[in-house]
């Protein structure tokens, strides 16, 4: 679904036949509204610029739309609470056979040792808290900074 | 539209998920639903043949839809997920708490006459 | 057709619900190697963040591909001389009904007064002279620097 | 690949472009031309349906094709040039130079047996 106006956005690329200085090939940075309409976008754009032609697996670019797609949601939503004056900051960098992808937003952060893992019998019909679970099982590591506002996913190529 | 829904001879309704079901979408399926369980309909198919990816809050809506299906005596299938989109509801364990079938023919055909 | 390797490549594209300062709806700027190979991406690249959705009309989107893989020709080979060492440079914005895509190499620049008009009947099979030409059919307004390394061309939409 | 290139019952050989024809690729589609000449074909149809745009060096490419195949006796035909495309050789002239069909068929067709 494309928003009906398009959103507000900057996006920068940078592309290297060599890598960079921080052993990039590829360095991505987004600024997103705080739109649950940007993210299919948002996730476009990146897999366009970062898995361009045959570089992952099929299963490999899936489970990275869906894990970024979780990533932006809970930034936008549960960070920041889709108040349209704060923005998500998403960059994202090739480097080698990893790519990783970090979303912050300008929320408080949580802790996201909180969490429960939601596929106990009892909450399988409970409509949500199944985000952080699915991206920590499609992305090979997952890591957050202190405060809890910013997540790095990492996804190495088989 | 990013929802296609097509009422088919044997009274089901069937709805297929055109791009992406994701919290900024989710919502216009579950009134898509609501809307048909006003009008009497009990049988329902949510087909993902055409779709892309769904999020988490995709899931947790799809869990929601059942759940109200079931509330008023009716029935949910869903189908034409391929392999990826499988891997979620496996890695959610949520294939167990829906009935899928391959394809929405079948899906369509499996409902008791 | 898409270089084999991914071309190095820097985009950055500024997207408002709002015009901005210069009045711009969106602003992109691209700094293209000098290799024609990275032509296709760089009109794709435009067009789909300046030209998204049915913003313009079909053969409007045509001619402005035309005349700015065009543009792009004309700065990789007869300014920057396919010398890698040299970049080219696209700014792009759209403001109100008006599209300008500026297109500026590193090379002498020339004179554009002194092409001739590719199209007398014994001028017709010379493989070439008509890049200009087209350019200057295809969009509104076509407009050089002094030095004549910057081509700025406006397409109006109607 | 952006050129295919097929040999028809009547002896005449096809050639699509997919995608653009450009500074990028042009060379590619003179040296087809070429080896094709070599191989003694006489007869060609430049087939353009599955073609977005085309700039002045495409044009050009044209033209050195058809003045060399027209040079070893052989004969030319555009075809499949949708009313974008056509308007580039329209404003060029370049619609008086070429031989153009609608179809890649008819252009074959045309050929005298
Ligand atoms: N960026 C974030 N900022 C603040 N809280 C967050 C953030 N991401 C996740 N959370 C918290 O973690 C909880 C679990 O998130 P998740 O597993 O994605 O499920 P859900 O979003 O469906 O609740 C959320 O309800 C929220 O309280
Ligand atoms: N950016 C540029 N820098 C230097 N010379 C240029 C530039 N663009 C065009 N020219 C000159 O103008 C001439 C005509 O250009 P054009 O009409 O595009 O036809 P062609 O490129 O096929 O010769 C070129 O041959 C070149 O000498």
């Amino acid at each position: 679904m494309t928003a009906p106006l398009p959103a507000s956005l900057r996006l920068c690329v940078r592309r290297r036949r060599v890598p960079g200085p921080t052993g990039a090939m590829v360095q991505v940075s987004l600024r997103v509204p705080s739109d649950v309409a940007c993210i299919e976008e948002v996730v476009d754009l990146l897999m366009r610029h970062c898995c361009d032609g045959g570089w992952l697996c099929r299963r490999s670019r899936f489970n990275l739309r869906v894990a970024t797609a979780e990533a932006l949601a809970n930034a936008i939503v549960a960070g920041n609470q889709e108040d349209r004056s704060k923005w998500v900051q998403v960059q994202a960098e090739v480097c080698g056979d990893e790519i990783r992808i970090e979303v912050t937003d300008q929320g408080p952060g949580f802790d996201p040792a909180a969490v429960p893992t939601p596929i106990l019998p009892d909450d399988l019909d409970r409509p949500n808290g199944r985000g952080l679970f699915l991206i920590k099982n499609l992305v090979d590591d997952v890591r957050f900074n202190a405060q809890g506002n910013s997540i790095c996913m990492t996804l190495r190529r088989r | 539209m990013p929802f296609t829904a097509t009422k088919d001879q044997a009274g089901v309704y069937v709805i297929r998920v055109e791009g992406q079901l994701i919290v900024g979408n989710r919502q216009e399926l579950k009134t898509a639903v609501q809307q048909a369980l006003d009008h009497d309909e009990r049988r329902f198919v949510i087909d993902f043949s055409r779709t892309g990816y769904i999020d988490s809050s995709g899931l947790g809506a799809l869990v929601s839809i059942s759940k109200k299906v079931r509330e008023q005596g009716g029935e949910l299938r869903l189908s034409g997920l391929n392999e990826d989109l499988r891997s979620l509801f496996e890695l959610t364990k949520l294939d167990t708490l829906f009935a899928i079938s391959d394809t929405a023919e079948r899906a369509v055909g499996s409902f008791a006459g």
